[in-house]
């Protein structure tokens, strides 16, 4: 791992980073990579808020009364670590970083379709995070993430309007960035790349950004009518006036369900290109990949009432929507097994991207297979709102779609910065988040059939020794994370220079210079092969 | 002080154990599957891995009927899932007859029981063996929820409605019982105990304590101070149709409509009376929301109830 | 790709349409015809709003594209107020036991 | 330098790929507002199949002929909209900013008759909140048809008042002749947009204003 400044020569050509350096060219940028940069600047800063709540709420739980904070405090955690968590960092993290920067360069477009909306897009989303952001600051919000009526619109004297909007703006900062992701895959793609010859990611962007348009409005209202009940009181969620409180719930869940195949989709998409590249093997079953992508982003939006099994729905409409939640369970299986078969026969080199890969294949499994526990009816009775479903989304969340934006920013690292990070730092890094993760959210599951309630700030003494591995967890979990934050803007400095394409993989996003020029490609490239097309032998840098 | 590891709960009603068998089936399933990619990850990461010998992928055609396999063997055994698990929702969902009837009141942060022979709980429920129990539940103000972990039940408690579950105990002994829907600051000390008993130390403690009145009568009390009876009499002359009997029933609405008269019918007749119109009568009868507590509609209930079987309180 | 122009006579015999059938659907809601008065209702405003789509949104002209987008936009509204209503409306449908 | 260089945006190939953009841009911006107003439309249904005589009673609190009225004037909206489309892409410059005015008159027009029944509704005290005076029966659930009909006519009302702001940049960019043949993109997704705003209102009128007339 050599430590030696860049030498003078070597210094990259105009790119986008040193085309202006002023504060004005980087806040009115149009550039879909320098926006890039902004979101990943301001979501890593509101990952470290949510992360520190939930440190917070881990200390708390590490003693059955919960002497660290009173009960206000810690429902005011729980809530903000929720919201920010979904909302403000796992919703935008690899959409809205990752897909800003790679769309238009693997189409092999010079920009997205409406640059400046992508701009509003990021301002919006600041905007929501300042206003969620104030009212934590002011008082915070001790709600939930899922603003159950009638509490939220009645009961609570907590600042449930502010943060409404905050999310309410951010909702439409999402929505922007799928319409721009929509348009710019149908109109812009390059001579020659057809649908098929589409990079998964794009597949799986293309799909999430479907459930943006066609799931987020349906927040947007729900937020909305929220506000408009807690300020006038008119009883559209309030039983004492007619409401029905279950109403909210349903539109809540409408967008939300669909939301965990937002943060998961983008991520299934990172590890479609990943495994490829280091196993040097065409993705195996292309079309299956593709098309799971579209449909659990579909059927996805069929399942939300597995969220109210005990919650007063029919029982009719409860095995209506259990039969559907194992209907949405088969394509994720697909991409499982596909992924595992493109490792036979391969030439596998075990780079952070490729550990984070096998990561997220191992959790996102099980992840997968405790859904199935929840989509069946008599066992969701037992376990609803319980830390097995704690356990259950934080596997598919943290273990799935975090593991896998960590896998991404590892994979492109080199073409969004031109420098290579020490690999030795990242491979142990990967290993520590793994093993810390597993430390943290597997005794979860065990708690959660105990019987051990979600948002409890106080439990029952018999529960603490799975509670005191759970927090030991998170704190090993909380310095894995910081350990890339570390080498990462280390290696901006100090990182060696990377070629166009150290991995030696395919795509037209490896055939600009690295870090690329702000119009990406002089002639817009024509696409003649198969995404993937490996032959085997491609050399990476260290090869 | 390091109490005690459980790492599996109690198992104390008859449902239990038949979740009990459905989450062991999914457990396996799970292992199987789970075991499955892992082995073939390992085995596949690490033969596979570039290395001299191995410095050249060889490329394989993807297989349909593998992808078949993948794809109909998964959804066959979720099919298992699915029908086991809705059936036994279904059973979960649905009082066997006869089940007797406990009620229950959750308000912002504790749980308000009554016997129908009169005993009144806070956050204690004294419950028999071998009986099926019926627990019909409101809220006074947020959503609630009544959840048993050892019986493996739980259910919402909804303002505005009534939404009941039922469980039949099958080992003595006390188990926790949590509130398991957010419901604000001390959502965290909603709990209690549920104390199952022998049958007979049961009806000791039932007329042992000091019961004061039992629901029925202070039912009708509340009828009568209310001045129900002078719209509803017994044989159906005054304004309101006469209650004799009622509950159970279906009833003719105005227009042509059949609906039963459940608990949840005489609670939107009572808070919301213009809804539903008895045929044959008019829509006179004021809105009570807010003159009776949710205790009191229950004593209510349980007083036409007791009209049923013409047995006076 | 040429922008179809279309000529104001079928502007205007659309609009005529569409006059017409607001006039019938306030006719139509005058008769008691009782849960057939909300069909028809919503079939004679689902008729003008395709009117409105094919031929001043020129969705007649436009790519395939243009039509599965709006389709999906129907469609999904549709998911959404039917599985809502297949809660609601089948609340009350538990088989009550008969324990009095 | 020739008008189709001034068209064609830094980042597109060519104006026909600029035109699809546009176009599959708005279209996908309408399914959000599909869905957006669609949580309303759900939230409806829901209690109009729970309590169907108190929405009855509310809705007979509205006033069916202005309704109509209102539903007249903007479908007539509509077909002006439509026809200032055409005069852009025929690049008849008078001829746009003469329909295009007849469309914001006819917007306005609409704005108005929609305060006048607003104000209708306060002065009688039917407005959802602490100052609801209904005497009638089921007063909580008519509040409740009242809360959807204030929600949904008020954010149409919304879209209305953005479409007349629209309109009135697109007459000043006519006016100034920006806009020809080659560059009616913006005038066209303007349509789209208002054609849309219209539909919405073709279902709000039968569901929020005919729901009981024959009583």
């Amino acid at each position: 791992m050599s430590t030696t400044l860049l030498e003078p020569g070597q210094e990259a050509g105009r790119n986008y980073l040193n085309a202006d350096y002023s504060i004005r060219s980087w806040l009115l940028t149009t550039d879909h990579k320098r926006i890039a940069i902004l979101y990943l600047v301001s979501i890593t800063f509101l990952f470290v808020v949510g992360g520190a709540s939930a440190g917070l709420m881990r200390l708390n739980l590490m003693t059955p009364q919960g002497a660290l904070t009173s009960a206000e405090t810690y429902n005011k955690l729980f809530t903000m670590h929720g919201l920010i968590m979904i909302f403000f960092f796992l919703i935008p993290s690899i959409p809205a970083v990752l897909g800003n920067f790679l769309v238009p360069m693997m189409i092999g477009a010079r920009d997205v379709a409406f640059p400046r909306l992508n701009l509003l897009s990021w301002y919006l989303f600041i905007a929501g995070s300042l206003l969620a952001m104030v009212s934590a600051l002011t008082g915070g919000v001790d709600t939930g993430w899922t603003f159950y009526t009638p509490y939220s619109t009645t009961y609570s004297n907590s600042y449930v309007v502010m943060m409404a909007v905050g999310v309410f703006i951010a909702g439409f900062s999402s929505i922007l960035t799928g319409m721009n992701f929509i348009v710019t895959i149908h109109t812009m793609r390059a001579p020659g790349l057809t649908w098929f010859r589409l990079p998964l990611f794009l597949w799986s962007l293309y799909a999430t950004s479907a459930i943006f348009i066609l799931g987020t409005p349906v927040l947007a209202i729900s937020i909305l009518l929220l506000g408009l009940e807690r300020i006038f009181g008119v009883g559209i969620f309030d039983p004492k006036l007619g409401g029905d409180p279950l109403l909210f719930q349903h539109l809540f869940w409408f967008y939300s369900h669909p939301a965990v195949y937002v943060m998961i989709l983008p991520g299934m998409g990172v590890i479609s290109e990943v495994i490829p590249c280091f196993a040097r093997k065409r993705i195996f079953g292309y079309n299956f990949v593709a098309f799971s992508s579209v449909a659990i982003a579909l059927i996805g939006f069929l399942v939300w009432g597995h969220h109210m099994f005990v919650s007063g729905q029919s029982v009719y409409a409860g095995m209506v929507f259990s039969f559907l939640s194992f209907l949405v369970a088969v394509p994720s299986a697909i991409k499982v097994f596909n992924w595992t078969a493109t490792l036979y026969k391969g030439a596998i080199t075990y780079h952070t991207p490729m550990l984070y890969a096998f990561g997220f294949l191992g959790l996102f499994t099980i992840g997968g297979l405790t859904g199935l526990f929840l989509a069946t009816l008599a066992v969701d009775v037992h376990v609803h709102d319980t830390y097995f479903v704690i356990a259950h989304f934080h596997y598919i969340m943290v273990g799935g779609a975090m593991m896998a934006y960590l896998g991404a920013i590892h994979f492109w690292w080199p073409k969004i910065s031109g420098r290579l990070y020490p690999d030795a730092w990242a491979r142990l890094s990967a290993v520590v988040i793994f093993l810390g993760f597993n430390l943290t959210f597997f005794p979860q599951f065990i708690l959660g059939y105990l019987g051990m309630p979600r948002r409890y700030h106080a439990y029952p003494p018999e529960f603490q020794v799975l509670h005191v591995m759970s927090t030991a967890g998170s704190s090993i979990l909380g310095v894995g994370y910081l350990i890339p934050l570390v080498y990462l803007l280390w290696s901006l400095r100090y990182g060696r220079a990377a070629g166009p394409n150290p991995w030696g993989a395919k795509g037209l996003e490896w055939q600009t210079p690295s870090p690329p020029p702000t119009e990406n490609f002089e002639r817009t490239p024509v696409v003649t092969e198969e995404a993937y097309a490996y032959t085997g032998e491609e050399a990476s840098v260290d090869a | 002080m390091v109490s005690s590891l459980p790492l599996f709960p109690e198992r104390a009603s008859t449902i239990g154990a038949d979740v009990d068998h459905l989450y062991f089936f999914l457990l396996a399933v799970s292992a199987v599957f789970a075991a499955l990619i892992f082995a073939s990850v390992f085995y596949l990461a690490i033969r596979y891995r570039r290395r001299p010998a191995n410095l050249r992928a060889e490329q394989v055609p993807g297989s349909l009927t593998l992808e078949l396999t993948w794809s109909l063997v998964p959804l066959g055994l979720m099919m298992v899932m699915f029908f086991w698990g809705a059936d036994l929702y279904f059973r979960l969902a649905r009082p066997p007859d006869g089940a007797a009837e406990i009620y229950v009141v959750a308000k912002q942060w504790m749980w308000k029981l009554q016997h129908p022979e009169g005993p009144r709980e806070i956050n204690e429920l004294h419950v028999p063996i071998g009986r099926p129990i019926r627990l019909i539940m409101a809220s006074e103000d947020v959503i609630h929820s009544f959840y048993v972990p050892a019986f493996r039940t739980k259910q919402d408690v909804v303002p505005g409605r009534y939404t009941s579950v039922w469980f039949q105990a099958t080992k003595a002994g006390r188990y926790r019982l949590f509130c398991s829907q957010y419901c604000g600051a001390s959502h965290a000390q909603m709990t209690g105990w549920v104390h199952v008993m022998q049958p007979a130390d049961y009806e000791n403690w039932l007329s042992g304590g000091a019961t004061g009145e039992s629901m029925p009568a202070a039912g009708e009390r509340l009828f009568q101070r209310l001045g129900c009876g002078t719209c509803h009499r017994p044989d159906g002359t005054g304004r309101g149709p006469s209650l004799e009997g009622v509950l159970g029933k279906p009833v003719l609405l105005q227009g042509g409509a059949k609906v039963l008269a459940d608990e949840a019918y005489v609670r939107e007749s009572v808070f919301n009376p213009d809804a539903r119109i008895v045929a044959g009568y008019q829509a006179v009868m004021p809105t009570f929301q807010g003159q009776i507590t949710e205790e009191g509609l229950l004593q209510i209930i349980a007083y036409l109830k007791s009209l049923q079987r013409g047995a006076q309180p | 790709m040429t922008r179809h122009i279309v000529s104001p006579k079928v502007y205007l015999l659309v609009f005529a349409v569409l006059i017409a059938l607001t006039a019938a659907t306030t006719q139509v809601a005058r008769f008691d015809f009782g849960p057939l008065n909300v069909v028809a209702a919503l079939t004679i405003a689902a008729i003008k709003a395709t009117l409105v789509v094919l031929f001043f949104m020129h969705l007649i002209h436009s790519s395939h594209r243009t039509k599965v987008v709006l389709a999906a936009g129907v469609l999904w509204l549709i998911i959404l107020i039917s599985l809502l209503l297949s809660d609601v409306l089948t609340r009350g449908w538990l088989p009550a036991p008969k324990a009095w | 330098m020739p008008d189709s260089e001034l068209a064609l945006a830094h980042h597109f190939v060519d104006l026909d790929q600029q035109h699809d953009a546009a176009t599959l841009g708005m279209w996908v911006f309408l399914v959000t507002e599909i869905m957006f107003f669609g949580g309303l439309f759900a939230g409806y249904a829901l209690y109009r199949s729970i309590y169907p005589a108190a929405f009855g009673h509310g809705s007979r609190l509205c006033d069916v002929t202005l309704g109509a009225i209102n539903t007249v004037v903007l479908i007539s909206s509509s077909l002006t909209m439509a026809l200032a489309v055409r005069a852009a892409q025929l690049g008849l410059r008078a001829r746009l900013i003469a329909f295009l005015a007849a469309t914001l008159l006819l917007g306005s027009l609409f704005l108005g008759i929609k305060f006048l029944e607003y104000s209708h509704k306060f002065h009688e005290h039917l407005v959802p909140g602490a100052g609801f005076g209904y005497s009638g029966p089921n007063s909580r659930q008519v509040q409740l048809f009242l809360c959807f009909y204030f929600g949904m006519t008020g954010l149409h009302a919304l879209h209305m008042v953005i479409g007349v702001g629209v309109l009135l940049v697109l007459m000043v960019l006519a006016w100034r002749g920006h806009i020809t043949p080659l560059r009616s993109n913006s005038v066209e997704v303007a349509g789209l947009y208002w054609h849309f705003v219209d539909i919405v209102w073709i279902f709000l009128f039968p569901l929020l204003y005919l729901v009981d007339l024959h009583k």
